[in-house]
């Protein structure tokens, strides 16, 4: 099957066939009235040949629905600007020597999850020895000092700890997304940190499912990793970033200007 | 030993009564043939492509026979008796007769030693040809290897073979052990079978032997990639069944449905055709080491699940014995059935395991072939994923070995390529997780299970008893099986049924079923 | 929960969320760029705050997404139109009853799956004795005589059993979509009834699992009928229509007249 | 009698052991008392409500007998002795001391006599008004009925009180027997308990006595409609569990989590505090006939399900430890655990089974609560459902009571409306389909099931041992529990252990524990 990647549309048995599954609920009570509306909702969403294959009273005056429907619409995706944290995930080792040739020292990296969020598996997947499907946690590296604070740390907390230790990273995991609480919760740290004058000073890192780079560069963040990801990843992300600062000579003012705005980390 | 404790001289009952029942047709229609075999012995004679109006060879020539009534002797001894009157070999005669230069029928009998050494050289050709492609099966199991029991069993059915090559290649590479090409609505009934690679079908693509080609290679290819052999299947069913057969043998397909008695209730093909049909069918499966698949699950669908439960029984016993008459070994008679009781039943799922268990311990040797919920499927994709889970579970639980997948949009549309990869995530978790849950499990003695087991069977024999003695073609006149009736003498393709004359010849038939009941 | 019916909108788990589902593959092998041609896709559709929250490659170039997304549009209930079969439908005793009082004869049903589709069950749960989910068939009906035909019934079959039997009405069934075919088998049959001078002497119904009344009439029928019909709902079309016609003292040309554009069969 | 054919040896060891440990436990922290247990005191004597600046009255209270040092003796004594002293009754003297015109510390000792006579009537009133409470929920079970078992449980999480009715009406329309308003993220943390209706929340909703009256009065609703009582959950976890565990006995919850350990390792909370907090809200969660749910559950989100497997059972014996000790009676003792291995794991449905029915065994007469997969759930909401219908049968299968639905969902947000539809009819299917199947199937003497039920066992005994041996606290400093670790003198909460004065009062402590193991 060769591939116009101008035009990319979803498959679902034949080539364009823009085959899409779509359900909701609508806060109705069935009737022939709630299945028409829930074909001109999906109409609405500009789709085609809608076919409601499913409707079924879920109680309370609302009805479940699904949908099968066409799209004549397309992604161009040689068009598409997706921004990498890193060109290349290097391994364990090849950090460790990394960290002993280029910078010649200890890294700090400090770790926490962040206010009313406890959900720690994700950030001591990142952080402890064992590490995560078998990838090891920072913990394991000698050449970077590991600290976790573990759950429900408060920015002010995490100010005083990442001054405490001198951190070079500080990296907040952030779980819980409902009513974007971990928007609001970012957004304080960030402020925080750049109010208390720590924020230059650090490579400031965020983790967690419903987190990605784009996202976090948006919060004022250095980088941003979803799901599944290992420690290498920001490992890799963290050494490359405190070289290209220490090569700088300035780690102060070009760590700044690398903490928003710029697109790729790579490209400072 | 097993786990239902059924009473094994029931089982021997219902074998001997399926025996005189099975025998009982094929001595009914014996003393005659079928267009269709006959086009088959052209095919492996070597007729194959179609004519400037696109008929195929074989029809064509067929038909030129049948209009002089000369069917009778066979198709094989006129081709044979013509190729050597005229001197020409296979594409040199049917292109003539093609033209309508020559009429195959009015050739000048040839002297019957000669005939004999053309028709035994023709014979062991095509016979050859099978035996090496049944190798190369087995050189491919061998170097390859194969998934592991139960196989995963996938459809495609786009109506296009090179959309179904691509489906096939991402099912295997989601964990797809065999593919099964999905047929077109319309060709059950076509009296040919189409020529060519094909692009346009509804509900399914159409079976030539180009598309089972293109298929085969695509097969082969993934199956190279994804390190273990990957199994064709089609349907050997309908007016062409035993034309299908050779394309099957031809181009290595590895398993057919493929049913004695399907054509006749589901698709209101005349039983003697259907009957001789499947016979000589089955003599070619039987040889190309070709599993069938029985298709007793589709009662199902129009008869209830409880209490048509020995009805499917019943009838595999009959499509055993059927494919013993056919000489087939156990391990290619890869019997039917499904899971289809209503969701809705208190305790289903016991008797779906009772069933299932009851199958699997009467047919031990049997690659039984399971089928998905379908009836009761609905547009709820969400919960069409847990009636397929525990369909999985009792294909685990009871030692199925060829497990067609359920589709979450089985009420929708043929499978999507995502709607695959959900239903072998599905499979492979289920597997997976309970691997040796069979192993661990046994049931409480005299429990609903076992009960329920022993009524089917009870029920099966009885059934069967009854048909053994009006005689399988008055049973299915009355409605036995799938709540519907035919006469024998209805149905389509019954004008294909040809008496047979004394001096008929038919060099594989003669050959294949050696040592066996012949017809 | 009180509910302005002129903006309805999907409910997740609060009012005007507009939360939904869907689900699709892209022709593409996963990739970051894939995962953001998926996220592309789901705004293209107009909708907002896009989560791609799960992605699978599924072989061949092809990678599955599921995501969940909402749409700030919404639908007017209050602006719906839709056109039902009947008013009421009636219970057996009523339709023979009624068929006695008003019409006084036998009522001739013509039941066929046609063209290549042999699926019965539809149509003899419509026709048959034993009918559907404790609804009783046709056949059962008194004042019907129920002919079905069975599966595979060219039109030219049927128009030949329509003349034979005097049909009043023909119920035809279509469950089979595949690549649209239902379409092409009932259009073809809607203009061979019509040529053969037929159509206006009957009621014209279709039903399947992919059938609306909508599409029916659409087609040139006189209604049709989805998943979960019984007996009943189309007995009470057929009868009423018919009672109506013969009313109207004339049941050739307003038969004809009820076949297409006319929006609803009560109307008449 | 069982068919896991355990060593009834080791599970009365375990339960020595056990006995030991929570012995030993509350002889520890026997002689302190906490903020909250005397906050959840004022709350059985009437105080509610909160002042101005919206802090709420038992915490007033409270922080009033703390700051001057009188804690020591009870709050049930100051507030006695004041209403004598200034003859008020407990609203006029609580705004009184809110507005700081009265510190309740001050007033002159009352003759010993006068205020027991008022103590024993404040009381008494209490614990009438609670015993009334639990009187209303037996009419209503006798009137009404309920659900058949597997009771099926779902939990509401919008965070607003009032969406959270419309979510759980519609839970109950749909099949729901049990609804959970789960808690907000951050409110577990809090040393008091939030007022009013409350419409803002993360993952939860606040869990406030007026939010319990409203769902109460819904369900009171829905299940009247529905035809079978609803029970309701909330959380008695904690720094504030005490007073939870007055106010659900108030507002009628049927169901409380509520764990002995879960606080300390999975909040930081100060392990004495816990203690001290569990001990006193059992005794109100007994008295009320509350069912508590343990959270052995939590366990395998952090350590691994099989290879900590022992260590969850060894906590539910430690946990029904506890219960006794609070007077519970094992009908109340919701032990919980959970369906949490790795689905990629090779014959894991079988060690869930085994679990599953190892608990059942142990604890026969326990309401058990059986949790779904979350940790290995994923976005593929379709798989889920199928991980959810493998944990429906190992529930149905193990005969399981309280049936923590899980929701396809579950690795992306809290429930939609439709989520718990979907999950609902997958259980319902599935429990209905293999209603009798527990009766069915018997477990392969010595096979994988009944050795890894064997394994289990022995090592949760030889875990119970060694903990009994050095003790709890010293046991979960060394991170025996979830992996985690936890020191005697860390975690929050901390400054609100008291120690308890030679005369302090507490007449719900004595009267709801008379003739058992005291502190
Ligand atoms: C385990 C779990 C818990 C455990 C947490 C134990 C612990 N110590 O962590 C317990 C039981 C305590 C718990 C409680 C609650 N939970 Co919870 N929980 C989960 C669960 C099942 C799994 C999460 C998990 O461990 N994933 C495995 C890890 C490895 O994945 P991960 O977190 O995504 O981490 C990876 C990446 O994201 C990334 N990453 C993550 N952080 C970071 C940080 C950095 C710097 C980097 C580089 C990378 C990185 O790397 C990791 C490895 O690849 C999820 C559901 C699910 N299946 O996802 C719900 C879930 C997260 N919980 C949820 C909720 C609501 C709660 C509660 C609020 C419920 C309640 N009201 O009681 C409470 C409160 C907890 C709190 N205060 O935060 C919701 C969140 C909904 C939402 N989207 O907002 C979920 C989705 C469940 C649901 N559907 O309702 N929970
Ligand atoms: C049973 C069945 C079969 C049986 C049919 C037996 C029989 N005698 O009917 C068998 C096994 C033979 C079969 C074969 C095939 N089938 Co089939 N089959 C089904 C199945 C599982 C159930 C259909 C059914 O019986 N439903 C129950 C009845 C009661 O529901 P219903 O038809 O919707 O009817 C109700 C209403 O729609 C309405 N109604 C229907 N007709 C009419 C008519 C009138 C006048 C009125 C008023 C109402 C009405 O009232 C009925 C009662 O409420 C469906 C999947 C599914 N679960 O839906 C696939 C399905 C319909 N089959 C399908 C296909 C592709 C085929 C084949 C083409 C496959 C193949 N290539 O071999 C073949 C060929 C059949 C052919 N030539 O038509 C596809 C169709 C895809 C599509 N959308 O185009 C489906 C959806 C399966 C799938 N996902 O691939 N099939
Ligand atoms: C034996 C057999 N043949 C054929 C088919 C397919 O139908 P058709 O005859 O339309 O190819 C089936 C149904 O699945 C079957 O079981
Ligand atoms: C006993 C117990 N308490 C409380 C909770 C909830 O957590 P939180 O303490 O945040 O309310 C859980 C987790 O589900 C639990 O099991």
């Amino acid at each position: 099957m060769t591939q116009d990647l101008n035009i990319i549309r979803p498959y679902g048995d034949t080539l364009n066939d823009g085959l899409i599954q779509l359900s909701f609920t609508l806060p109705l009570a069935k009737s022939a009235h709630t299945e028409e509306a829930a074909k001109q909702l999906v109409l609405k969403l500009g789709l085609v040949e809608p076919q409601i294959v499913y409707s079924e009273d879920i109680g309370a005056n609302f009805t479940f629905f699904i949908a099968y429907a066409q799209t004549n619409l397309s992604v161009n995706v040689n068009e598409l600007r997706v921004i990498p944290t890193t060109t290349k995930v290097l391994r364990k080792q090849e950090i460790e020597a990394c960290i002993k040739a280029k910078l010649g020292r200890q890294v700090v990296v400090l770790g926490a999850c962040i206010e009313s969020d406890a959900h720690t598996v994700g950030i001591d997947a990142i952080m402890n020895l064992k590490g995560y499907n078998g990838h090891k946690g920072l913990e394991a590296y000698q050449s970077i000092t590991a600290i976790n604070l573990g759950a429900q740390i408060s920015g002010e907390e995490l100010v005083v700890k990442a001054r405490e230790c001198g951190a070079d990273a500080i990296l907040v995991s952030q779980v819980v997304t409902q009513k974007n609480i971990h928007i609001a919760n970012l957004t304080r740290l960030a402020e925080l940190l750049e109010a208390e004058n720590v924020r230059e000073r650090v490579i400031l890192v965020v983790g967690g499912p419903r987190i990605n780079h784009q996202l976090a560069q948006e919060l004022g963040y250095d980088a941003g990793f979803g799901s599944g990801t290992y420690a290498e990843d920001v490992a890799t992300f963290v050494v490359e970033t405190l070289i290209k600062r220490e090569e700088l000579g300035n780690a102060g003012s070009s760590g700044k200007s690398g903490s928003s705005g710029n697109d790729s980390p790579q490209a400072e | 030993m097993g786990k239902l404790n059924i009473d094994r001289g029931l089982v021997r009952a219902a074998r001997v009564a399926a025996e005189e029942i099975a025998r009982g047709v094929i001595t009914r229609v014996s003393g005659k043939t079928t267009t269709s075999i006959e086009r088959a012995v052209l095919r492996l004679l070597g007729v194959d492509g179609v004519d400037s109006q696109g008929v195929p060879l074989p029809n064509v020539v067929l038909e030129q026979l049948k209009q002089s009534g000369k069917l009778g002797q066979g198709a094989a001894y006129w081709l044979v008796n013509a190729m050597l009157a005229y001197e020409l070999d296979v594409p040199e005669l049917i292109e003539a007769a093609s033209k309508n230069a020559i009429n195959l029928g009015d050739a000048p009998a040839q002297e019957k030693g000669r005939s004999k050494v053309l028709m035994d050289r023709l014979t062991a050709h095509a016979l050859d040809h099978i035996a090496q492609t049944r190798q190369a099966r087995e050189n491919y199991l061998c170097s390859l290897g194969e998934g592991s029991l139960p196989y995963l069993y996938v459809i495609v059915a786009t109506g296009n073979i090179y959309a179904d090559v691509i489906q096939a290649q991402a099912a295997v590479e989601q964990g797809a052990d065999i593919i099964a090409v999905i047929r077109t609505t319309a060709q059950s009934l076509l009296d040919y079978v189409p020529y060519g690679p094909t692009t346009e079908g509804f509900g399914g693509t159409y079976a030539t032997q180009a598309n089972f080609r293109i298929m085969r290679q695509a097969l082969d290819d993934a199956g190279a990639k994804a390190g273990r052999y990957i199994r064709l299947t089609n349907y050997c069913s309908g007016l062409c069944m035993p034309e299908i057969a050779v394309m099957g043998a031809w181009e290595r397909l590895d398993m057919m449905l493929n049913d004695s008695m399907y054509g006749i209730i589901f698709r209101d093909i005349n039983m003697q055709r259907t009957f001789l049909d499947q016979y000589f069918s089955r003599l070619l499966n039987g040889w190309a080491g070709i599993i069938i698949n029985t298709g007793e699950d589709n009662y199902l669908t129009t008869a209830d699940a409880v209490s048509a439960a020995h009805t499917v029984l019943a009838s595999q016993f009959i499509n055993e014995q059927f494919a013993y008459q056919s000489g087939m070994p156990d391990s290619l008679i890869g019997l039917g059935h499904a899971f289809e009781i209503d969701p809705k039943l208190e305790d289903g799922f016991l008797l779906e395991l009772a069933q299932a268990q009851l199958v699997r311990e009467i047919f031990p040797n049997a690659p039984l072939k399971y089928m998905p919920p379908t009836k009761y499927m609905t547009g709820n994709v969400f919960q069409g994923q847990v009636q397929d889970a525990l369909f999985n579970v009792a294909s685990i639980v009871t030692g199925q070995t060829i497990h067609l997948l359920g589709m979450p949009t089985e009420a929708i549309h043929t499978p999507f390529v995502m709607d695959r990869a959900l239903s072998i995530a599905n499979a492979r978790y289920v597997f997976n997780t309970m691997q040796h849950l069979e192993a661990e499990i046994s049931f409480v003695p005299g429990g609903k299970i076992q009960a329920r087991a022993a009524q089917v069977l009870a029920d099966a024999v009885k059934l069967l008893e009854y048909i053994a003695q009006i005689g399988l073609m008055e049973a299915i006149n009355r409605g036995t099986f799938a709540a519907i009736t035919r006469s024998p003498d209805g149905g389509k393709g019954l004008d294909g049924v040809v008496a047979k004359t004394e001096d008929y010849v038919n060099p594989f038939w003669e050959r294949m079923s050696q040592g066996r009941a012949t017809i």
